[in-house]
């Protein structure tokens, strides 16, 4: 595996991270050189499955960061391909070329994060929210409780507890 | 119950509007330009009427026992509550004894369970759903997920309130129900119906205006006349 | 009497004059040239009407007031007048036409044309050896002459192929009359023939070398590819008098000679004119190229007619007759089409859609095509009907055989072309060029061919000139053609009306022939009203209405084989020119003329072998006739090809689906019962229910079960509403025929039923469907859909119709069914039976996919502002939706006299039905119609009350308010379900529907086609195998007679 | 008078088969019930669900054919009753079977189904075609045993009549068709299980594949009266099996007793065996059970 890490090191810039578990491990690569790094992997190094591509808001930086997981099937081992790309009007290139699942998980990015994938086929149709018109709710500065309580008619007298309090004051109710 | 968001509905039924329902110019066989409207030319766009119970109290009162005794429901799941029908119709519970069956098709069923939480895309379907069935209908609704949101009660895209929706004649509480909780409701919605007091179908065309506006607040893109007949 | 040795010396003259002027007076001598050629047509004329009015002895001339055979010696007989006025009146047409040509050639041109008509004329008339040797050597030099006249390789090559060829021919004639001098010391054939009981060796081979080269300049096949290089190069003009002129010239000839070679050689030219007309044709299939196209054809004709002159013997008195028809008909036809070819310029038979911009041009390329064809009404039909019944007579059936399989060959040419020209894209930069020099010899030809076919049809035994009244009426409609639809709509049913009060006297007494008559007039009148909706001048349609019509009653009235046939002719040639105007019919149109005719040339075949030894043809005589089993069968086969039977079936679906809307009902409700007609009368013929042919029967009845199977499988699977309807047409047919094939009472009377069931609800499901085709444009039923809305009354009738169809009580379909079930048990074809069950059981799955695919589903965004079918559709639908009601209501007004006709006639004595009032039954059950409509109407109108009542408040909703998983439907299109309805009863079942027929008659059409264009090898194109082809024939000709 | 009595008789005997086939079916669902060790429906719920039926109180249409559907597959129902002899030996009982016979009665099957194929078309809904398709096509497949044995005892009775089949068939068990044909007996109970429309031969209403098929889009009284119809079809249809292969009914007692083992039959096999497709039923029913019908025949003619 470091083997691997070294050549993709001298091809793609790519920094490994330490393995989390014995066959999952994890690396950074610039955003522009994703395809052509997951292109080398899936044909050349026997990453043949994506598994998930998904996102994680970094608001405080300003950046997405999109996971791709790769699944080589014949050492049973995980690569995660990270990239960072930038929140505002962002975009990312399409790999459904690659894998043709890929095009229903940007679908989602689409929907969730509001993270286009030009070219991605049917990107543009909504998954779950139809006719949604409000910010995409994944990004973390949709306030989605603040959204719920004006749109769907809260149960007046409903109390919300935090388990982990409730269960202090129940059982601890002098701490 | 204040709303932020500034929704016109003619500009938002606009925005949403399928392309299938969009309207269109075909020709006709002779060359005639035919103007179609798939909206007002494929669905009837009437509201729903009010049914009046019959003058005859001992009529009524018979219809009412049949219709009681026959609970026809719809075969719509609706999150996790979707899994505790089945047994219900097992040897174990056996709802066929009580006169429950299940019918595939809304046309000829008179109960609709929502059975857990209702996403908005799910919401529309059980409307749409609700709406072909014929009067007299009821709804029965399990989980706390349709009394108040459950533990979605402030998920962007799950309601809180079924009966905001639609008139709820019996609420199941649990997470989930378990059958037997389920059989005593039907129980409770026979005795509502003896009693002549489940008349949601006629308290959702007498406020039909209401519930639209509730639903059309969420449901952007409805894409058929107000009601589907 | 002017000495006809004057139009020898008016047509030298006239040509010796036309030679020595100047270029400057060539108008002057071309007058000459006509008034030479007029004078000599006056001449004939004035012997010929003299040998027909006058009843005057042939005259003999002789020359220089010598006796032969120191003298030319010619005779002026009927014959020779007849053929001589021909000649010269060919010659006349011929120069007009040729006119603009010959002034591109010169004076020359009309010099050697003059010089050639005189020729043949003295050949026609010489009754000398030596004089008919020079003066055919004169024509031949004259005629290649002609061909030269075309300045290029093509023509000189031709020419001299043709040159060499004669001039071989000529040295076996000149051999051969050397001799024959030397053996009787006389060149006059009449002293020859007085001393034929002296042949002796030598003389014979004299004889057989005169024979053969007079054989030999017939162009007989396949020793004749020199003549075929000539007629493909020459002008079109010329091709015309190589083919009129002086193939009668040498036709005459042998017909002169023929005599002096006895019986022998009479069996020669018929084995030898046989060949030559089946091979010329079978060759000819491949041919595209029109002027070689052309040439084969007057080489089969002339092979023909050598087989009338090889049958003289057999056929006795009626030799003029037949050799006269077929003569008449290919002279004029044949001239005709060469004189078209010239006017078109289109070396490819698909140019002849130019034809369509004058259609008057049209209609004669038409005549002539069914002249050569043998279509009645002209005169080569009576002769070849002559020929054959004389030869059956005489026991000659391969001579029929191979006669009939030759004509079918012609007719696959004959009618591509006709149908080509008729449905062909005119092609880019041809124009018809038509000054009146050339028009006017077609328009004199095309016209004289009808009047020689009344001529004929006066001549011809047991024609009864009735038949020919419709022709003229449709002659006459033709003539009116400019005039709007519904003049002429009014007209044709008028006509029809009269035409039919004038039979039913005949018929009055004759139930069996009422009922058909019913069928055909009625059914005639209600379509006839539903070309009403036609707008414009709709031409080409009412003439051909009107004689498929008046064949259709023909058939009804017809009292003798020869006046059933005209009338099948009649019907074929009408339904053929329907069928043909509808949009994508081309090939289906050909498919089904070549199927009728081969129908027409079995019930052809089948009469000869009845009719053999026996004299009679009489209708009403067929009972006592000698029946062999295997005259029935092709008889048989020949209805059924009408009546599509399985195997038979494929030219059906086609032509019936693409005719137009008022002409499906009228082929496929009206016309398809002319075969059942004819079976009726075949079984009736055979003796009824003691008949003989028990075997035959039980495989015919087999027959109609599979084909009542087959037909209604490929209706359920088919998307087109009209090939539904057609196939499902199939199927009720051989309902018919297994009705029919039991030959026991109560199973005519379900045959019966079945009959006037199927023309009600067939016209009735055509009518309404076409209604609806012609609003919407589609015949394809997926197309459509919810059309309920639009077109009420066609649901309304379509409805009654499938129910009628199915069988379903009250209707009268039922009445069908359950005789059905009582003769099938009573006869005892239980498995046949259970087969047709299933099919009737079939025939719900095609109702239900044609009234809902059509009326009922989603209705289709393009198809919402159909309106309502033609009233004129409505009006007929009515009557026919009453008709049924009546039916159903009363059979027993049909049923109970059907039943007495067919008990007191003898055909079948016992009747096993018992009517008790309205209640019929046999011995195994009981019916009664009237109660069980009664019952089930006021049943039905309570129900219907009751749920009225109780769902008096519904809510009217549209198409997309239906459950749709709580989904809304996307289009119209993708929720209608009907495309491919039945795919997994396809899947089941679909082997039972593999198209075994179509592959069979595809291989049959490409088999012919190949092994045609490999025959044609035969014609390398070069002269010196030409000869060798000659002598190589001569040689083994001699080596069979010896 | 005369037909006042008759009339009178006749709906008497309407009431009297619409009442069994509802307790019937009833009957019937209670066993079917007991056999999967449910408690089950009371017996009177066929009962309710049709009073359920006439009772709802809106209702939408989709056009004239979506009523005449109805009442077309109504009258084909109580049109069989119409002409069938009930009681043998009974002029009374005989309802209008002077009308016609045993072909007008295998007919007039077909007036029904035509009717719910043409409502169930008007209905618009693109299921219903599906089931209508499905169930002509395998319709004609399970006609065809029918159609064999009917023509074997034709052969064997030398009759169609309905009246005089029973009639051969009195004096015993031993004279039944049963007895006497077991050939076309088996062909013709063969046919019943698809005629009756349970498994194997129940793709049409399919409710796992499409929402029940035919009637799709039929609620409230439209349902109702194919309710009625199917109480009514149910009963008549296996009395018409009794009259044929059963020796008859000599009192409605017996008419009763018989009609519930025959329409019994149908539940049981549907019971034990699963479903075919609808193309595997045709070629099914097209072999074997043909053949069987088929050597029905031949044993005659030998």
């Amino acid at each position: 595996m470091n083997q691997l890490f070294k050549r993709l090191e001298d091809s793609f810039g790519l920094t490994a991270e330490s393995p989390r578990k014995p066959d999952q491990y994890f690396c950074t690569v610039d955003a522009n050189k994703l395809v052509a790094c997951i292109t080398h992997l899936r044909d050349n190094e026997g990453f043949t499955i994506l598994t998930l591509l998904t996102a994680v808001d970094w608001i405080e930086d300003g950046k997405f960061q999109l996971t791709y997981l790769l699944n080589n099937p014949a050492t049973k081992t995980d690569l995660g391909v990270r990239i960072f790309i930038e929140r505002d009007n962002t975009s990312m290139q399409s790999i459904h070329h690659l894998w043709g699942h890929a095009a229903t998980f940007q679908r989602e990015l689409k929907e969730m994060f509001g993270i286009d994938f030009p070219g991605s086929p049917r990107v543009d149709e909504p998954f779950l929210l139809e006719g949604w018109d409000d910010i995409p709710p994944m990004r973390r500065e949709f306030d989605t409780k603040k959204y719920a309580e004006e749109t769907y008619f809260p149960r007046p007298g409903r109390e919300t507890n935090d388990p982990a309090q409730y269960m202090k004051q129940k059982l601890y109710p002098d701490e | 119950m204040n709303n932020t968001h500034d929704h016109n509905p003619e500009k938002t039924h606009q925005k949403f509007l399928a392309p299938e329902n969009m309207p269109r110019t075909v020709i006709g066989p002779d060359g005639e330009e035919i103007h179609i409207d798939p909206l007002n030319d494929y669905f009837c766009s009437e509201r729903p009427k009010v049914h009046e119970p019959a003058n005859n109290k001992i009529i009524e009162k018979f219809m009412n026992w049949a219709r009681a005794e026959s609970l026809w429901v719809l075969g719509f799941g609706t999150g996790c509550g979707s899994i505790e029908i089945p047994p219900l119709l097992s040897p174990r519970f056996d709802a066929f004894r009580y006169g429950v069956a299940m019918r595939p098709t809304p046309r000829q069923s008179s109960v609709l369970i929502i059975s857990g939480y209702l996403a908005v895309k799910t919401l529309k379907r059980a409307i749409r759903s609700y709406e072909q069935m014929q009067n007299p209908k009821f709804v029965i609704a399990l989980g706390s997920c349709t009394i108040n949101g459950g533990m979605y009660w402030d998920s962007y895209n799950t309601i809180n309130r079924l009966d905001h929706y639609l008139p709820v004649d019996i609420y199941i509480a649990g997470c989930m129900p378990r059958p037997e909780a389920i059989l005593a409701g039907f129980d409770q919605l026979k005795k509502r119906i003896k009693e002549g007091r489940a008349e949601g179908a006629n308290e959702y065309a007498r406020n039909f205006d209401w519930y639209k506006s509730n639903q059309k607040k969420i449901i952007k893109d409805w894409n058929m006349p107000d009601y589907n007949w | 009497m002017v000495n006809p040795i004057y139009i020898v010396v008016a047509l030298l003259g006239s040509a010796f004059l036309s030679g020595l002027s100047k270029q400057h007076s060539s108008a002057a001598a071309s007058w000459l040239a006509y008034g030479a050629l007029l004078f000599s047509v006056v001449v004939s004329a004035t012997w010929l009407g003299a040998f027909i009015f006058n009843g005057i002895p042939a005259a003999e001339i002789f020359t220089a007031g010598v006796n032969p055979p120191f003298s030319i010696n010619l005779r002026m007989g009927l014959e020779e007048a007849f053929l001589t006025l021909a000649i010269n009146l060919a010659g006349m047409a011929g120069l007009s036409y040729l006119s603009r040509d010959f002034s591109i050639w010169g004076q020359k041109a009309t010099t050697i044309f003059l010089v050639l008509i005189m020729s043949v004329n003295v050949v026609v008339m010489t009754r000398d050896l030596f004089n008919l040797f020079v003066f055919s050597e004169v024509g031949s030099i004259a005629m290649v002459g002609l061909i030269f006249t075309r300045r290029d390789t093509d023509g000189y090559s031709a020419g001299f192929k043709y040159l060499i060829a004669v001039s071989v021919i000529s040295a076996l004639l000149l051999l051969g009359i050397g001799f024959v001098y030397y053996n009787t010391g006389s060149l006059n054939v009449d002293t020859i023939l007085s001393q034929s009981s002296l042949v002796n060796g030598s003389l014979a081979v004299a004889l057989f070398l005169v024979l053969i080269s007079l054989v030999l300049e017939l162009k007989v096949f396949p020793v004749n590819g020199w003549a075929l290089d000539v007629y493909q190069t020459v002008n079109p003009g010329i091709g015309s008098v190589i083919s009129g002129v002086v193939g009668t010239g040498s036709l005459y000839v042998l017909y002169k000679m023929l005599p002096l070679g006895g019986a022998l050689w009479y069996e020669i030219v018929l084995i030898v004119g046989l060949v030559t007309f089946v091979g010329s044709n079978f060759v000819a299939i491949s041919q595209k190229n029109v002027n070689r196209l052309l040439g084969y054809s007057s080489v089969a004709q002339a092979g023909l007619l050598m087989v009338a002159l090889g049958a003289a013997p057999l056929v006795g008195q009626h030799f003029l007759l037949i050799a006269g028809g077929v003569f008449l008909s290919q002279f004029l036809a044949k001239s005709g089409l060469f004189w078209l070819a010239g006017m078109i310029n289109s070396a490819d038979t698909a140019g002849w859609a130019v034809l369509r911009q004058k259609p008057v041009l049209l209609v004669l390329f038409g005549f002539f095509v069914l002249a050569l064809a043998g279509f009645p009404p002209f005169p080569s039909f009576f002769g070849k009907w002559q020929l054959v019944i004389d030869l059956a007579h005489n026991g000659q059936f391969a001579v029929i055989a191979a006669l009939l399989i030759g004509s079918l060959f012609e007719a696959v040419y004959l009618f591509r072309w006709l149908g080509e020209a008729i449905k062909l894209p005119v092609a880019e930069g041809l124009t018809l060029q038509t000054p009146l020099s050339r028009l006017w010899p077609v328009l004199l030809f095309g016209i004289l061919l009808p009047v020689g076919g009344y001529l004929f049809s006066r001549l011809t035994p047991g024609f009864d000139g009735f038949l020919m009244v419709s022709v003229a009426f449709a002659l006459a409609l033709m003539l009116l053609d400019y005039l709007p639809a519904w003049i002429k709509n009014s007209l044709t049913i008028a006509g029809l009306l009269l035409y039919a009060s004038l039979v039913y006297p005949l018929i009055e007494g004759d139930l069996i022939r009422v009922v058909f008559a019913v069928i055909f007039v009625g059914g005639g009148l209600l379509t006839l009203i539903a070309g009403y909706s036609v707008k414009g001048k709709r031409m080409g349609f009412f003439p051909f209405a009107i004689l498929m019509y008046a064949g259709l009653i023909g058939l009804i009235e017809a009292q003798n084989l020869l006046q059933f046939l005209f009338a099948w002719e009649l019907m074929t040639l009408g339904s053929y020119i329907l069928i043909i105007r509808g949009k994508k019919s081309m090939l289906h149109a050909l498919n089904y003329m070549l199927f009728s005719l081969g129908g027409a040339y079995m019930i052809m075949m089948g009469i000869s072998l009845s009719v053999f030894g026996t004299q009679g043809l009489d209708l009403a005589l067929m009972g006592t006739s000698y029946w062999p089993v295997w005259s029935v069968a092709l008889l048989a086969l020949g209805f059924l090809t009408k009546t599509a039977a399985l195997g038979l079936h494929i030219w059906l679906p086609g032509a019936h689906a693409e005719a137009e809307s008022d002409v499906s009902p009228m082929v496929s409700g009206i016309l398809l019962k002319a075969g059942a007609f004819g079976l009726v009368l075949l079984f009736l013929a055979i003796g009824g229910e003691a008949n003989s042919q028990q075997p035959l029967l039980y495989a015919l009845g087999w027959l109609g079960a599979l084909t009542a199977l087959g037909g209604n499988l490929m209706a359920a699977f088919q998307e087109d509403a009209k090939k539904l309807l057609a196939y499902s047409s199939v199927a009720n047919l051989g309902y018919i025929l297994f009705a029919f094939a039991f030959m026991t009472h109560i199973g005519w009377i379900a045959g019966f039923t079945y009959s006037i069931n199927h023309f009600l609800f067939k016209t009735l499901l055509f009518l309404a469907i076409g209604g609806v085709v012609l609003r919407t444009g589609t015949h394809n039923m997926y197309e459509m859909g919810g059309l309920i809305k639009r077109v009420p009354w066609s649901f309304i009738t379509v409805l009654i119709g499938i129910i009628t169809l199915a069988g379903i009580p009250p209707l009268s379909g039922f009445s069908g069914k359950w005789l059905f079930y009582h003769a099938v048990i009573a006869k005892g074809w239980y498995f046949q039976g259970t087969m047709v069950f299933f099919a009737g059981t079939i025939a719900f799955l095609y109702c239900f996919k044609l009234i809902y695919s059509i009326f009922l589903g989603q209705e289709k965004d393009h198809l919402r502002k159909v309106k309502e079918v033609p009233v004129w559709y409505i009006v007929p639908q009515v009557l026919l939706v009453l008709a049924i009601m009546v039916f159903s209501y009363r059979p027993d007004l049909i049923l109970v006299p059907l039943g007495h006709t067919l008990a007191a006639a003898n055909y079948f004595p016992t009747d096993p039905i018992t009517w008790n009032g309205l209640t019929a039954s046999t011995t195994a059950g009981y019916w009664n119609a009237s109660q069980i409509m009664m019952v089930i109407g006021v049943m039905f109108v309570i129900l219907l009350g009751w749920l009225l009542f109780m769902s008096r408040k519904a809510q009217k909703v549209k198409q997309f308010n239906i459950v749709f998983a709580a989904e809304r439907p996307f289009r119209p299109e993708t929720t209608h379900y009907s495309y491919n309805m039945f795919r997994h009863y396809h899947r089941a079942v679909g082997f039972l529907v593999a198209p075994v027929a179509t592959r069979f008659w595809n291989g049959v059409d490409a088999v012919m086609h190949d092994v045609a264009h490999s025959a044609k090898k035969i014609y390398s194109g070069n002269g010196q195998t030409y000869i060798v082809h000659l002598l190589a024939y001569v040689v083994i000709i001699y080596l069979l007679m010896f | 008078m005369e037909i006042v009595t008759k009339l009178g008789f006749v709906l008497l005997g309407l009431v009297i088969i619409l009442n069994w086939g509802l307790i019937m079916a009833g009957i019937i669902r209670k066993i079917i019930a007991r056999a999967s060790m449910r408690r089950g429906i009371s017996i009177t719920q066929p009962y309710i669900n049709l009073f359920k039926n006439y009772s709802i109180r809106s209702q939408i249409t989709h056009g004239v054919m979506f009523y005449l559907g109805p009442v077309f597959r109504l009258s084909g129902g109580v049109g069989i009753f119409l002409f069938m002899p009930l009681i043998f030996g009974s002029e009374n009982w005989s309802n209008f079977s002077f009308a016609g016979d045993l072909v007008l009665i295998v007919y007039f099957m077909f007036f029904g189904m035509l009717g719910m194929a043409l409502g169930a078309g008007e209905g618009g809904h693109p299921y219903s075609a599906i089931g209508i398709s499905r169930g002509l096509a395998q319709f004609t497949a399970i006609e065809l045993p029918l159609t064999l044995a009917i023509i074997s005892i034709a052969i064997q009775y030398k009759t169609l009549s309905i009246t005089e089949i029973v009639a051969a068939q009195q004096g015993g068990i031993q004279n039944w068709t049963l007895v006497t044909n077991p050939l076309a007996t088996l062909a013709a109970m063969i046919s019943f299980l698809g005629a009756m429309g349970h498994a194997p031969f129940n793709v049409v209403m399919a409710p796992q594949e499409n929402p029940i098929g035919p009637p799709t889009e039929y609620h409230g009284t439209f349902l109702g009266v194919l309710q009625t119809n199917r109480a009514i079809l149910h009963v008549i249809e296996a009395v018409l099996w009794m009259n044929l292969f059963f020796g008859g009914a000599t009192n409605w007692i017996e008419l009763i007793l018989k009609s519930f083992f025959i329409y019994f039959w149908s539940v049981f096999v549907g019971m034990v065996f699963p479903r075919f497709r609808v193309d595997q039923s045709i070629s099914w029913l097209l072999k074997l059970p043909t053949l069987i019908g088929i050597l029905a025949i031949v044993i005659f003619l030998l």
